[in-house]
């Protein structure tokens, strides 16, 4: 794990607010958070371990001593307890900035997330607003043990009154987390933790447009949709299709709430043809509705039925078995075979 | 029970004889609106209602210690009482009962009280939150949240209890132990006997009181405001009382407990005893008590009308108040909605 | 509410095994968990009110006078209590059929049903089976307050582990809850809550084949998917539609995990048009999935994208506004329209 | 802190000197694995681990105390101690840490120790009801759930203690306070300083012990046992120890806790300490404890070689094991896993 603290970035940068810099994801949210507390001075970060050590994934590393201890502080080991007490600090005029450790332990919180943070606005019909940005380091991929490779966004997204996004790179992360941590309404921030790690350019003066899906990768043979980690795999994906002459679109879907239909649209209208990818498994994913928004928008063009790769519907497996669970280049790339070679029967 | 020290400048004053008139006048409102909307279930005006008889006291002894200036409420589902006597739009307060909005359609942030929660133990965690945001910003407003004796069962109340406790939250946990969560006795629910019981396990002062006794239930409620706004953190109050009618008009006690045990439970009425104690200290009399009556009724009658003149929300409110910032989709859905329903 | 006890109902109906007697949805939900309770000493029920109340919605009813209250019993008022406890007694070799009294409480569960229940047999390798049968009063429509006419299907649908089933009229919820509480894997039971007190034709001998989708109503010019209290909804809808001479094939999906794709696909290969209806919200619902199988398996036949008539993305409204919000006929059959008049562009 | 009665019946001798040999041998050998453990993360031969340096004593002598003829033991991620003191396959423990199988490849029906739980408290109402079952079943089985000072605030503990005392479950809760919760200290995450003080807010007797005494904590978990057995309902035992390494082998204590502040808190060495005692009281000799080590290390070396020996389990056990009734959308998937990742 890197040591770099919010210090260290700030010379490596050594940039004027507008430069582009080389960053890790971890790195990327880091530094985005750090400006959100400058920033904002009723925004607040806390949860399991943020504080002091600066979360084990040290996405919020040097923010306490940067910004003291009531801006940054350790919560006691309860997630229902952290996500409650974001909603009464949202009620005080705050910015709560919570993070749950690991995907699998928002199943605890999840009746505070769905039956309150996601409806205190309506139900106070608009004078409770709830501007809380929840950071849930996401998804598989790092051989964790049980219930730290969980895949939540088909019930975040299903829940009215949620935002869900989630960045593929750093400079996503950069962008979309001081985006989401500056919204008036909840916003659940999905980092694929597999990607923390990479490093990749940050332009920190122009994000573009912060809202709806982004083509990383233009085709016209196919397309393919993901987000998270994923993003990284399809691209990879149609860097090898590329050798075959196939020409793949890929579309980060980014937010997973609203979804940006017309983006999904727009892109298979041009490419006749769409593979949805998820590590989620494959019943009621979000696959389903980025699968029948396409349907829907592109009837008469599609060639072929929309695809979805995804995970299993099975338990996330155990370190040895994630390579069989998470889809790969080989399942995917079976995924085009089935819609290039469909044929009307 | 009561390890709650002695506040050095809390206003623990007996209430002048004002004070005690006006405490009573507004239990015979409380009283008298929870009893005529029980009859308008009956009578179709509003499809449900939890009444809160027999807590009259509890509900208004502390309610009344609220500085509606600073402090912030967070009730339950069954705070009719505590919503009358923080001033609060009846007819709006009411409005949830007639299906109307889930919540309320009074104003929480200017009215100081949370909407109403169905969630049971829902709320606890967000006093606390905000009144941590109280001791962040240097505040020393408090926040009171109502629990059951059931509702003490929660996870969540624990949490909050530890959480505050630990952040030395300036919050009042306010339990209405009522001796029933819906048909379960307190005894096969909270184990040990007493919710106040277990604060000394968090290292929170704690304080029991006979729920039923508007006094003090209120210098209780006062004293434990003084200890919180002084910074000492978290107090836990468990109002003994006892929950006289149904859990809400679908209930039927007559399954699970019988008119004796009800009887014997119950106690003398909290209205009734303070009224007697009234007149034996001379501090009201039967004009005074004819008076309150009337004003009661006349009250209930006016929310009444509010109520029957209430139409339902407009339909598009359920997409224009899903977020501040809407979305694409949602608009959408409100067009078809339209179109679709209301043939536009 | 009915005052009907388990004695009641023998009395009334007078059968032996094999009559066919007329019940509402509670009553053959009682006599259904009477059986199970005699046939299998290691069934047990318990949940907030079950036991001497009967339950607030007097499912239960009775049932502690007869079997006693070790088998029949009230808990504390925790839901990750009643939850977590299922899987303790499910170790123990006892056959849990907790209840939760209403869906919008089975949020504090969550984790439990998730991470323990639908893990525990996989985890454990098979040497530890969850045969808990978790009963929740779902859906709306009973003007009842907040948190109360929620629809988790969806959720419990993407769980892997979990099976999910909802009963669409007496019959089935006789059979159907039968048929699940005698399961050795985890089966959520979502009650139709609306349909309790409907009466219907129970034939106690002869409840056909448990698993699948079932066809209520055969047509050929359009199916009507549906589940729960919405199967009644649509069987009214195909009424009305009959009389302007539209031939509308309604499915109850009755197991929505897992899917009876099977029986959507050759429904809608006849039909070549489709409409799923549900009363959960429109984005990642279960109507997303169901559409993507019947796409998948129907592609060259469809004439029209499948459409979704469902509750918007907004949170389930009070009593007044709850008509506007669930499917109601006018919706269903502008469902319809855009369905038969689509014409390729 | 100790506010459990003496038992009648409970078999609180001290142990014989071969108990306390063999304790000391038990001791032995999970330190020299868990050490181990640390060096095969280090060296590739397993992805992580979580040490429980400092804990042997609290895990060896409470592990001692079950039956495994009728016992049923809810560890967490960190019980290693508990599972070698059971006599459960070390291979097949590791074998989680060597990210082979979620929850350990052992047996738990056979072992009477339930899978390795991840979720922080996530098994202690599994305790509940696991007892639960035991009275219904009217058999004498205990229950004994383990957990740390950072689990004991999870809402579930709460529900737990108090649905055990509602129904008088034979359960005992063992928490082990190791000063930690990852890198949240004590002080800042149990409100009121014990969890055992909680125990009687719920009306549960509770055990403050030595958690470094592998003697005080046997003595400690028989009587709680022993409690249990004759129907008295839940115990908690709030064992005092000390976390002395990381949290896992990717964390890194320096980050928030001095090496002073480490010595300082860890106090004595538990095996170091039981070693001189049983030098002391003339129990055992130099010879034993070579014998000892060698043995541990012997057996340590044979884990190992296991941990290599073992292989992927087979990707089809992914489908294979969801259900004890599998799914047609499950086999199909399996089908298509098969034919696209082993391209058969
Ligand atoms: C989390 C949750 N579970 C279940 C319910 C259903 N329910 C509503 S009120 C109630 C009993 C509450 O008892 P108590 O907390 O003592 O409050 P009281 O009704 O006596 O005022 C129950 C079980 C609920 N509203 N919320
Ligand atoms: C519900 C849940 N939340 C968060 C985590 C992440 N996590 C794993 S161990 C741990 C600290 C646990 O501390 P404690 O209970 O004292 O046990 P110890 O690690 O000291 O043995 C945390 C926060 C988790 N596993 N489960
Ligand atoms: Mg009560
Ligand atoms: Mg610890």
């Amino acid at each position: 794990m890197s040591d770099t603290t919010v210090e260290d970035e700030a010379t490596m940068a050594g940039d004027q607010h507008g430069a582009t810099v080389t960053l890790s994801m971890q790195q990327a949210l880091n530094r985005a958070l750090d400006e959100v507390l400058a920033e904002n001075p009723r925004a607040v970060i806390f949860g399991e371990d943020c504080g002091r050590l600066g979360g084990v994934f040290r996405i919020t590393d040097g923010l306490q001593a940067k910004h003291g201890e009531n801006r940054v502080f350790d919560t006691p080991l309860a997630e229902s307890g952290i996500l409650g007490m974001s909603v009464g600090l949202a009620m005080a005029g705050f910015h709560p900035i919570p993070e749950v450790q690991f995907d699998g332990f928002a199943y605890p919180a999840i009746s505070q997330i769905v039956c309150q943070i996601a409806r205190m606005n309506y139900r106070s019909r608009g004078t409770l607003p709830m501007p809380i940005t929840l950071r849930v380091p996401s998804f598989g991929g790092i051989r964790a043990p049980e219930h730290h490779g969980e895949s939540l966004e088909a019930l975040f997204a299903h829940v009215p009154g949620l935002k869900v996004v989630s960045p593929s790179n750093p400079h996503e992360a950069y962008h979309l987390l001081k985006y989401a941590a500056t919204r008036p309404d909840p916003v659940i921030f999905m980092e694929p933790k597999s990607r923390y790690w990479h490093k990749g350019d940050v332009d920190t003066a122009d994000g573009g447009t912060p809202t709806g899906a982004k083509v990383l990768r233009e085709g016209r043979h196919l397309t393919l949709v993901a987000w998270g980690a994923m993003t990284a795999r399809c691209l990879q994906v149609a860097e090898l299709a590329a050798e075959d002459g196939i020409e793949v679109e890929v579309l980060d879907l980014r937010w997973l709430k609203p979804i940006d239909a017309e983006s999904l649209v727009t892109s298979v209208r041009k490419t006749r043809r769409a593979v949805v990818v998820h590590e989620a498994p494959l019943t009621s994913g979000l696959g389903a509705e980025v699968a029948q928004l396409i349907t829907r928008g592109c009837f008469d063009t599609l060639k072929a039925p929309v695809e979805r790769v995804t995970g299993f519907d099975v338990p996330y497996p155990s370190g040895d078995l994630e390579d069989e669970y998470i889809p790969n280049i080989d399942r995917i790339l079976f995924g085009f075979q089935r819609v290039l070679e469909y044929r009307r029967g | 029970m009561d390890t709650l020290p002695l506040p050095d400048d809390g206003d623990t004053a007996r209430p002048t004889p004002e004070h005690l008139r006006e405490l009573y006048s507004l239990m015979a409102a409380v009283r008298h609106l929870d009893l005529s909307a029980v009859a308008w279930q009956r009578q179709g005006i509003i499809p449900g209602y939890a009444p809160e008889l027999g807590q009259e006291a509890a509900q208004v002894g502390s309610g009344y210690a609220v500085d509606t200036s600073r402090d912030f409420v967070f009730p339950t589902y069954r705070e009719m009482g505590v919503a009358r006597t923080m001033g609060v739009s009846m007819v709006e307060y009411m409005s949830t009962h007639k299906a109307t909005w889930h919540g309320g359609l009074y104003d929480p942030v200017k009215s100081r009280l949370a909407p109403i929660q169905a969630v049971v133990a829902g709320s606890v965690l967000h006093a606390v939150g905000w009144a941590h945001g109280q001791t962040l910003d240097g505040s020393d407003a408090v926040a009171m949240t109502y629990l059951g004796d059931g509702a003490s069962s929660q996870g969540d109340v624990h949490e909050a209890m530890n959480f505050a406790a630990v952040m030395k939250a300036p919050v009042v946990f306010f339990v209405q132990n009522n001796g029933w969560a819906i048909s379960v006795p307190t005894e096969r629910q909270v184990a040990g006997g007493s919710v106040a019981a277990r604060a000394a396990g968090y290292g929170i002062p704690a304080l029991q009181v006979d729920g039923n006794d508007v006094v003090a239930v209120l210098a209780a409620t006062r004293r434990a405001f003084a200890h919180c706004r002084s910074g000492n953190g978290p107090v836990v109050i468990e109002a003994m009382t006892y929950r006289r009618g149904p859990h809400s008009t679908s209930d039927d006690p007559g399954r699970y407990r019988s008119l004796d045990e009800e009887r014997d439970g119950a106690g003398e009425d909290p209205l009734h005893r303070f009224r007697q104690q009234l007149q034996a200290d001379g501090v009201a009399d039967e004009e005074f008590f004819a008076q309150a009556q009337a004003s009661a009724a006349a009250e209930a009658e006016k929310i009444r009308e509010g109520l029957e003149a209430l139409g339902p929300r407009p339909g598009n409110e359920m997409f224009g108040l899903v977020f501040q910032e809407t979305t694409p989709a949602l608009q959408s859905q409100a067009v078809s909605w339209r179109e679709e329903s209301e043939h536009v």
